[in-house]
């Protein structure tokens, strides 16, 4: 099943003004740098973003930031973005916040056809507000529900035509899950192989998951905090 | 004398076991890797989904897709492995981790901890911690024990948004080693030439103090 | 004349779309796959943890490590994926198989289904069917009319223990294809060369017959 | 952190009457072969066994059907097998059904700390009695429960010695949940290497959740539908 589009363009058609996006990612690492920069071209407004993280103020999620396309970001950890801190606090941007765990989990979920499950995280704190509480084993638990997104958006390692994925590293992160949740789920790759060039035993995310494949134009890959140690 | 950060994690690292799998919060708790004692084994676990974490990587050889929670180029060890943040957080919730370290700006006698949130001021997220602090069985909290305006952080009742309830065991600051049972602080060490009445004098919360409090020994 | 096997299979066969993931389940569904119509690309799924399942191996090719759901050994086609039980049912439940045939013992007019009980008799397990028959929107049964001592199949309510509720659309037996719909049986195509009447006889839950019933074309 | 024990013997050591276990494999296909024969040499009695099936006769789970070692098998589809229809007709043999979909998940879940979730599968049927049933997205589903072990059991292709795994074709299916839900988790494997011969991009089991890694001395690997075509 040929799932391959000829280029970022191509590869989002059909996302608009008002949707849900999901976006994979860990800070800007493992990143769909490709289609958040056509993102901001298409100027879509009024998005819904679920990625862990919301960029820097100049590169990743906070390039949509600054042209205010974000009307809501679902995320577990956004500190390291003034303009996010400076929108959230104005008003202008609502914020939900999730444990990191739960956020994995209710995307994995999502795509699992799993509508809620339980989780220790996040009872007795905000996070608990208006949330079922049942106790397991001796310990109080919420109930957690699934996330969905219309359009998931991923990067992986390497694709090939089918749309099964690879990961490297670190990049890996939200990326599988997420490839799961989406009604439509778009891969940028850095290498696009052609079917059967990857072992099929080692394959992290399936092509099932994924409507949508392409070479991204360019990588930059850009390293948050850069920490090295003398020789 | 009250200890540094080093000496905080230096003396955190006492709490290592043989075999252990350990995930690190950030701050204090990252420099925690350096003081292994010897003849010990552990392994580190990053929430964005490695396991077998090592070092910084020399100038040179960072890779961009190799980071760590706080989002620090980091090197894998021999046997690492990476995975996706649904398997990271299934080994986090699942106990498959043997302790924890982790930073807080508050701590209260009955366990709870704060270390997400100043309303107003601060929202940077939860991140991992409140999966880390509401799954695992063995948490010790690094931190200090006044904040800047010299104001108690040890308290009968945390006044900042909590991260977990009832979860934290230990507590390792500069002037002490503090376990909570059953609603109180027990002092257990102090740190060299740290007098029981400087403690007493800076912890908020009720603090159970035995009749002789040994010297923490490095 | 009624279809035998083969011409039930190739009969759903026709129903494939481009693009489509299926799971076939064991027996009749599983010939379905010899008659995917040309020009038609779609891949199979099998529970067990393949996706891209291709035709038996040659004698000789037989791999242990590769079977089917069925525990029959298969080959993958190139671009085939294997994962585990839990992905595999993520795919099911998650509903990104796009289409489930399977067999049945009995259904029933509001779409229950029963092929995993005989109470006393038969107790084999219900597998991966109903995860299956839960999760997928789009069910076709595929299934003989009648039971060997000649009684109906297609009933008004299912007489063994269910698989699932509500959930099959479509039955194709050797004498017709019966869509469901509004808690009755609608006759859409009859096997070549036989009559209305005799489905009708042979089909004990009510059976909606329009004036026209087209003969299925292979 | 080093995982490897001498042999099948020093691997089993600790499972006692009564215990719960969890064993790997889908037919004859990925089954812990050399532990099932030590089991049946430690002749431990009373056993409640989770695995996806029960089986042959004379080989797999049927060798502890065989010498009534089981108590209770918690399966989902147990048909290869005269001796478990036997012992379950005449009431020697507990037998607790569950759908295949849903005994992947509940094993997962026990390995990851979630202790309740929600699936369609098996609404509306026997495996629904007793179950809770909530409406999401206009269709019931029922909640289901986590799965444990004292010892889970798993069969792998390549381990290495920190106790990472690596599965080979279909032969992977219920072994990474199970490995995740034992209290202790055994890993035999075809072939063990040193730590760092596995690729850490392409390991299916991280070894945090394997206790005791082997080398198993043989694998029979019995095939139990051999069907081919000709040339």
């Amino acid at each position: 099943m040929n799932k391959q589009v000829k280029n970022v363009e191509e590869a989002l058609v059909g996302i608009e003004d008002g949707m849900t996006l999901m976006l994979g990612g860990f800070g800007l690492c493992g990143i769909p740098e490709n289609s958040i920069a056509q993102l901001v071209k298409l100027n879509v407004k009024n998005l819904t973003c679920i990625s862990n993280n919301a960029g820097v103020d100049d590169f990743g999620l906070g390039l949509l930031l600054q042209g205010k396309q974000i009307k809501k970001m679902i995320s577990s950890y956004v500190g390291e973005n003034a303009e996010f801190e400076r929108q959230m606090l104005s008003g202008e941007l609502e914020v939900d916040l999730i444990p990191q765990g739960s956020l994995a989990e209710r995307c994995r979920a999502g795509g699992a056809g799993i509508p809620a499950f339980f989780t220790p995280a996040g009872f007795g704190t905000e996070v608990a507000e208006g949330k079922e509480v049942r106790i397991f084993n001796g310990k109080p638990h919420i109930l957690e529900s699934a996330l969905t997104a219309d359009f998931a958006i991923v990067k992986a390692w390497k694709g090939d035509t089918e749309g099964n994925l690879v990961f490297k590293g670190t990049a890996r992160n939200f990326n599988p899950m997420m490839a799961m949740a989406g009604k439509i789920t778009i891969a940028e790759v850095e290498e696009l192989v052609p079917a059967g060039e990857l072992d099929p035993n080692f394959i992290h995310t399936p092509g099932i998951f994924v409507q949508r494949i392409f070479k991204g134009e360019k990588f930059e890959k850009r390293i948050e905090q850069r920490t090295v140690r003398t020789k | 004398m009250a200890l540094d950060k080093i000496g905080i994690a230096k003396r955190i690292a006492q709490e290592l076991r043989d075999g252990w799998y350990v995930n690190l919060g950030i701050g204090i708790p990252t420099l925690v890797a350096n003081y292994i004692p010897e003849g010990i084994e552990v392994e580190f676990q990053s929430e964005n989904g490695i396991l077998g974490m090592g070092p910084f990587p020399f100038e040179g050889e960072e890779d961009a897709d190799l980071i760590n929670a706080g989002k620090q180029t980091i090197t894998a060890t021999k046997g690492a492995v990476f995975f996706d943040s649904a398997t990271s957080f299934a080994m986090i919730r699942g106990q498959h981790v043997q302790l924890t370290v982790l930073g807080a700006m508050e701590v209260s006698q009955n366990g709870d901890i704060a270390n997400w949130k100043i309303p107003g001021k601060m929202v940077k997220g939860m991140g991992g911690a409140m999966d880390l602090v509401a799954s695992a069985e063995n948490i010790i909290v690094a931190m200090m024990h006044s904040n800047k305006e010299g104001e108690s952080k040890i308290l009968k009742k945390c006044s900042l948004p909590l991260t977990g309830v009832g979860c934290v065991k230990k507590v390792v600051t500069e002037l002490a080693v503090l376990e909570i049972k059953d609603g109180k602080f027990y002092l257990i060490e102090r740190a060299p030439g740290v007098s029981v009445e400087e403690i007493k004098s800076k912890t908020e919360g009720d603090l159970v103090v035995p009749d002789f409090v040994p010297e923490m020994v490095f």
